[in-house]
């Protein structure tokens, strides 16, 4: 019986193991699944790596993507993503996308804490989310 | 063994073909096709060789359903298939209700997911689904309910006596850990009966498995049972290889494992907690989440994921981990080792936690039998069985542990079953990490798109809450035909109702507690 | 001002005044007591406990009890209106009495009735009556069963409270809190009556329906009990007067065991709240610490072990006093 | 002023549905401490609670029970939408699902959605503070910092 009170006293004044979002931020792993995003091809880092062949599409359990559209542009051997659309409300965010990319150019994104007042917020699309990553660094 | 059944089984059948299968490929020893009758004959032969009831399996062939009945038995290994096929137009078959408790409720799950009749069944009514259903869900055509069939599996209705009253327990209810509904008849304080009512959270995993590939299905197990997600996803991608025959490299073995374990003590922990919030105290709750995000934080780094790992795929690893990965982990079995005195102090060693608990909800070994229950419970009441001994997967074999068990089978007993196997999982995970092998962490070969061959599977993995049993039947598409989940929370609330019959309000909480049920997997 | 003094009597306005500072002195204490409970279960938990709202969290209670007075005045279709209506302000009015006769400091009582514990007892087991016309009127049944579970608990441990107050009536000889306390000028009562504190302590935690006795409110078992169906202010007074129960068992037992106000040094009324709020944490402490006993149990510890100790104690006392 | 007291107290219900009623435990306990902002006090019964948060998919057995709790509560009330099941019912939507309610916003209106599989607890601290935002009309705290 008394051990027990022992043992809450003690916790009493030992420091605290709170993390004080949002002012303190707790580090997020490098592998952590948030939504996914698209990267940059590997030859050229100013236009997106995605070919638009709609293997994701497929695969995805939870028919989560959409519209992936793309376009040839002169003198490139594949087609470049022009609209990629992710329905994160439905996404489990299981990774299966990102490991059957034959281009590897969907990888997860650290954003770890989206909240919004719709639930359209949570439409994004990659392709314009990707330009405006790149115009913002 | 299966010698010594396949004989009796045959002399109690007399003249039916009993044939021997191959465990390694299909999970079980031998199989038989039974009529009806012979169905009942072999079940009560089942029953006198102390056999249980491990789950009772319904497939929709088209031309004809057929039920699937597995025996198992707790000291030895030694599986038994039994068939019995049905007209679709008018499926019945008779009830096992009265040999072996548990097949009360599935054969109330199978009424009505595919209309089958079972004659002589107590209480055929609506247990997962309700009026607003107006098909069999997991037929492969689509079969209306016909209104009288409605009207039957609609007639539960709680009625008042005059000295009696009900008390909805659920499904928004604290200590229900979930939407699990428990309609309790009350005489004052004490509970004269005891109904649970389940699909508040069915989400039709079953009928998912079968609509998606194999791949596709990857995330649901996960989400089934969200405590013990590793063990569940453990279970779906080893069945799934096993029916494939596809070769997992040694360190995705072992690194299985190491996370399998350290899910389980996730899970274990939550229970303790959960547990004595259910019984007041609160602030152990606390502690032990403490303790989780320290686990957490280790398989977060490595999987990417706080909850629904998602961890495992056909053939090894979504990713490797490395040398942080275990550091931490060793410096997590070095803090927990010290956090069970904490624990014996605050809870294991407090009268009023014993007293709240000591024989309360007793188990007695053959009720566990007839019930099927499994886990943490079934070692509770006193019998040593446990799925990563009996039919160990990954590199469960090559670990050395021993299993708990208690000794009356009550609540207390379940608490200290649970916290030495914290232990033990510590113990297996520091075996594993000492043998983690250098070496790829996926197969090499494994198709993009897996298309098993023609056959059935029985395939079982402990989870933390006990034998989960996954069924499927390939038809060679990359699609299963049929999976069915057998899940350890619902064996284990089948128990219920009789262990709170007659207990006062408090303890059927205390009770229900115990038994440690993750709703959305009794659901799916 | 002389002229009211004059038309109305000192002691009238003696009273009076006292009533309004008892008043804001429930409200203050209350504010006060949830704020520190939740920072001390935090810290019990390694965790912070209120801090955004004010420096150190201090608004908190503020911002709740603005929140309570905002919410939506909601009586659920099916109560019975009197009883639902009336049983939040019934609960209040023992707890204002009790507070009447508790001596804060040599001359700060509101009255000193020569019968105070008594008033105080007596008026305590009236919170009974709104616990149970709460339950009974929510038309609910875990709000009744909270009641009835209520009802009987607190009988229960009535007993032994008052078993556990005799002794100490006994060596004083009054009835008279402030006699009582001056009667432990040299000598705290709690000395030479270590078994009679303890019964009372216990019984104080079970009269308050405080873990490990929250039985009435058990929240895993009965949602909310007998305030289940209860929201907003009418909630609030539900809370306000448990939290000054508390103060006020934590401040009996301090009067008859802890030598009340008296203390070196500090002023009188500084050592008499020092000591209470001791109590009120080692209440506190308690709750966070402890699981809840079983209906059974708490009954059977009453009547088969406190009872049958405090009787012992009393007669042991007696005997003792008159030789 | 009245607004600043309600934001600052939201008293949640316990109504834990699925995954991440355990991430929404997570928020409350020593890691995160959702008692910081005076929102730590859970209450069991709707009638003392001013916030719903939906954690998990909603069935179309427990939609009743959803939308009676809902109008048990007093107001003004709150709903916080988290995971994607109780925003649009997630990955458990497919073609001849029925039973699951796509969107619990189709039954009672909700304030904050926080999305995941299971949103970690930082998502729904950021949904509290979302719900802040909207009930005083500013933020109090430092930005969310996203990380795309």
């Amino acid at each position: 019986m008394l051990a027990g009170l022992g043992v809450t006293i003690r916790a009493m004044f030992q420091p605290v193991v709170t993390s004080q979002y949002p002012r303190q931020l707790l580090a997020i792993s490098p592998r952590f699944r948030g939504h996914i995003k698209l990267l940059a091809d590997a030859d050229n880092p100013d236009k997106n790596g995605c070919i638009a062949c709609g293997i994701c599409v497929r695969n995805c359990p939870s028919g989560s993507i959409k519209d992936i559209e793309g376009e040839k542009r002169e003198g490139e051997k594949r087609k470049t993503a022009t609209s990629y659309r992710l329905d994160f409300t439905t996404c489990s965010q299981c990774g299966i996308c990102v490991e059957t990319c034959p281009s590897n150019a969907i990888d997860f994104s650290a954003d770890y804490n989206p909240a919004g007042f719709k639930r359209e917020d949570f439409h994004y699309d990659l392709v314009k989310e990707f330009e405006k990553r790149k115009k913002s660094s | 063994m299966v010698e010594k059944i396949k004989a009796e089984l045959g002399a109690a059948l007399g003249g039916v073909e009993i044939r021997e299968t191959e465990y390694r490929e299909r999970g079980y020893h031998l199989s038989c096709e039974a009529s009806p009758g012979e169905l009942l004959k072999a079940a009560r032969f089942f029953d006198e060789c102390g056999f249980y009831l491990a789950a009772i399996v319904c497939v929709d062939y088209r031309e004809y359903l057929e039920l699937v009945y597995i025996f198992a038995n707790h000291s030895a290994l030694c599986k038994t298939k039994v068939t019995l096929k049905l007209d679709p137009a008018k499926p019945a078959a008779p009830t096992l209700s009265a040999i072996f408790d548990c097949a009360y409720w599935h054969e109330r799950e199978i009424r009505e997911f595919y209309g089958v009749l079972f004659d002589g069944h107590p209480n055929l009514t609506y247990l997962f689904l309700h009026e607003g259903i107006d098909a069999y869900p997991l037929r492969k055509e689509q079969v209306l309910l016909a209104d009288e069939d409605k009207k039957a599996l609609g007639a539960f209705r709680p009625e008042e006596g005059e000295d009696t009253f009900f008390v909805n327990l659920g499904p928004q209810h604290p200590s229900t850990h979930g939407v699990l509904r428990v309609v309790l008849k009350m005489d004052g304080e004490y509970i004269q009966s005891a109904e649970p009512v389940l699909g508040y959270l069915h989400r039709m995993h079953e009928k998912m498995a079968e609509n998606r590939s194999y791949l596709q299905f990857l995330p649901n197990p996960s989400r089934m049972d969200y405590l013990g997600a590793m063990s569940f996803n453990l279970g779906h991608v080893t069945a799934v290889e096993r029916l494939c025959g596809i070769a997992v490299p040694d360190r995705a073995n072992c690194v299985r494992v190491i996370a399998t374990e350290l899910n389980r003590i996730s899970s274990h922990l939550l229970w303790l907690g959960a547990y004595l919030a259910d019984l007041g105290a609160l602030t152990p709750f606390l502690f032990v989440f403490d303790d989780r995000e320290q686990i957490n934080d280790v398989l977060e780094a490595v999987t990417g994921s706080r909850l629904t790992y998602c961890y495992f795929r056909f053939g090894g690893l979504y990713n490797d981990v490395d040398e942080a990965f275990i550091a931490g982990t060793k410096a997590f079995i070095e803090r927990m080792r010290g956090r069970f005195g904490l624990y014996e102090k605050l809870v294991g060693g407090n009268v009023i936690f014993i007293n709240r608990t000591r024989g309360i909800g007793v188990i007695e070994k053959e009720r566990a039998r007839k019930y099927a229950v499994s886990g943490p419970v079934l070692r509770g009441a006193g019998i040593a069985m446990d799925m990563r001994k009996a039919e160990p997967c990954a590199a469960y074999s090559e670990m050395d542990f021993d299993i708990p068990v208690g000794t009356r089978g009550d609540a207390l007993d379940m608490y200290r079953v649970r916290v030495r196997e914290m232990g033990t999982a510590l113990d297996i995970i520091e075996q594993a990490l000492a043998r983690l092998p250098d070496g790829p962490v996926m197969a090499e070969k494994v198709p993009k798109k897996l298309k098993p061959p023609k056959g059935d599977l029985y395939h079982t993995v402990e989870t933390p809450r006990g034998e989960l049993g996954i069924y499927i039947v390939s038809d060679e598409s990359d699609r299963p035909y049929r999976m069915k989940w057998r899940v350890p929370s619902f064996s284990n609330l089948m128990i219920f109702p009789e262990l709170a019959r007659g207990n006062l309000l408090a303890d059927a909480v205390a009770i229900l507690g115990s038994l440690d049920l993750v709703i959305p997997e009794i659901d799916r | 001002m002389e002229k009211i003094i004059s038309i109305m009597g000192w002691e009238t306005v003696k009273t009076i005044v006292g009533l309004v500072g008892v008043l804001i002195f429930v409200v203050f204490n209350a504010l006060i007591l949830t704020w520190a409970e939740r920072k001390v279960a935090g810290h019990m938990q390694r965790r912070i406990g209120p801090k955004e709202v004010g420096p150190f969290g201090l608004i908190q209670p503020i911002a709740d009890a603005i929140k309570l007075l905002g919410k939506e005045i909601l009586t659920p279709r099916e109560v019975d209106r009197p009883l639902y209506w009336l049983a939040p302000v019934l609960i209040f009015v023992p707890v204002l009495v009790s507070f009447v006769v508790i001596p804060f400091d040599a001359s700060l009582q509101v009255r000193d009735m020569n019968a105070g514990i008594l008033v105080i007892l007596a008026f305590s087991s009236l919170s009974v009556l709104s616990i149970l016309m709460a339950g009974w009127g929510s038309n609910n049944k875990y709000a009744l069963i909270g009641a009835i579970r209520s009802v009987a608990q607190n009988i229960a441990y009535e007993i032994p409270l008052l078993l556990a107050l005799l002794p100490v009536i006994m060596m004083a000889n009054s009835f008279s809190l402030k006699a009582i306390v001056e009667a432990q000028q040299g000598l705290w009562f709690v000395v030479c009556q270590p078994i009679a504190f303890f019964i009372y302590f216990i019984a104080a935690v079970a009269e308050t329906n405080r873990t490990p006795f929250d039985l009435p409110e058990a929240e895993s078992e009965l949602v909310a009990g007998y305030h289940t169906e209860y929201s907003g202010m009418r909630f609030a007074l539900f809370f306000l007067a448990e939290y000054t129960n508390i103060f006020i068992v934590s401040a009996i037992a301090v009067t008859f065991f802890l030598g009340g106000y008296q203390g070196p040094f500090l002023p009188g009324i500084v050592w008499f709240l020092l000591k209470s709020y001791c109590l009120v944490f080692v209440i506190i402490w308690l709750r966070w610490t402890y699981p809840r006993v079983r209906f059974d149990q708490l009954l059977n510890l009453s009547w088969k072990a406190l009872i049958p100790l405090a009787f012992i104690n009393l007669l042991v006392t007696g005997g003792l006093l008159k030789l | 002023m009245l607004d600043l007291a309600r934001a600052n107290s939201i008293w949640p219900m316990t109504f834990g549905l699925a995954c991440c009623a355990i991430e929404m435990m997570s928020t409350a306990m020593s890691r995160f401490d959702l008692d910081r902002f005076g929102a730590g006090v859970f209450r069991a019964t709707p009638r003392q609670a001013d916030l719903m948060i939906v954690t998990g998919t909603v069935t179309r057995k427990m939609a009743p029970v959803l939308t009676r709790l809902y109008e048990q509560m007093p107001s003004p009330k709150w709903v916080i939408a988290m995971g994607n099941c109780a925003i649009s019912g997630g990955p458990f939507v497919f073609e001849g699902q029925y039973n699951v309610i796509e969107g619990v916003d189709l039954l009672v209106p909700v304030d904050v959605y926080v999305p995941g599989c299971p949103p970690r607890p930082e998502g729904l601290l950021e949904g509290f503070l979302k719900l802040e935002e909207k009930i005083t009309g500013k933020r109090r705290f430092p930005g969310p910092d996203s990380r795309w």
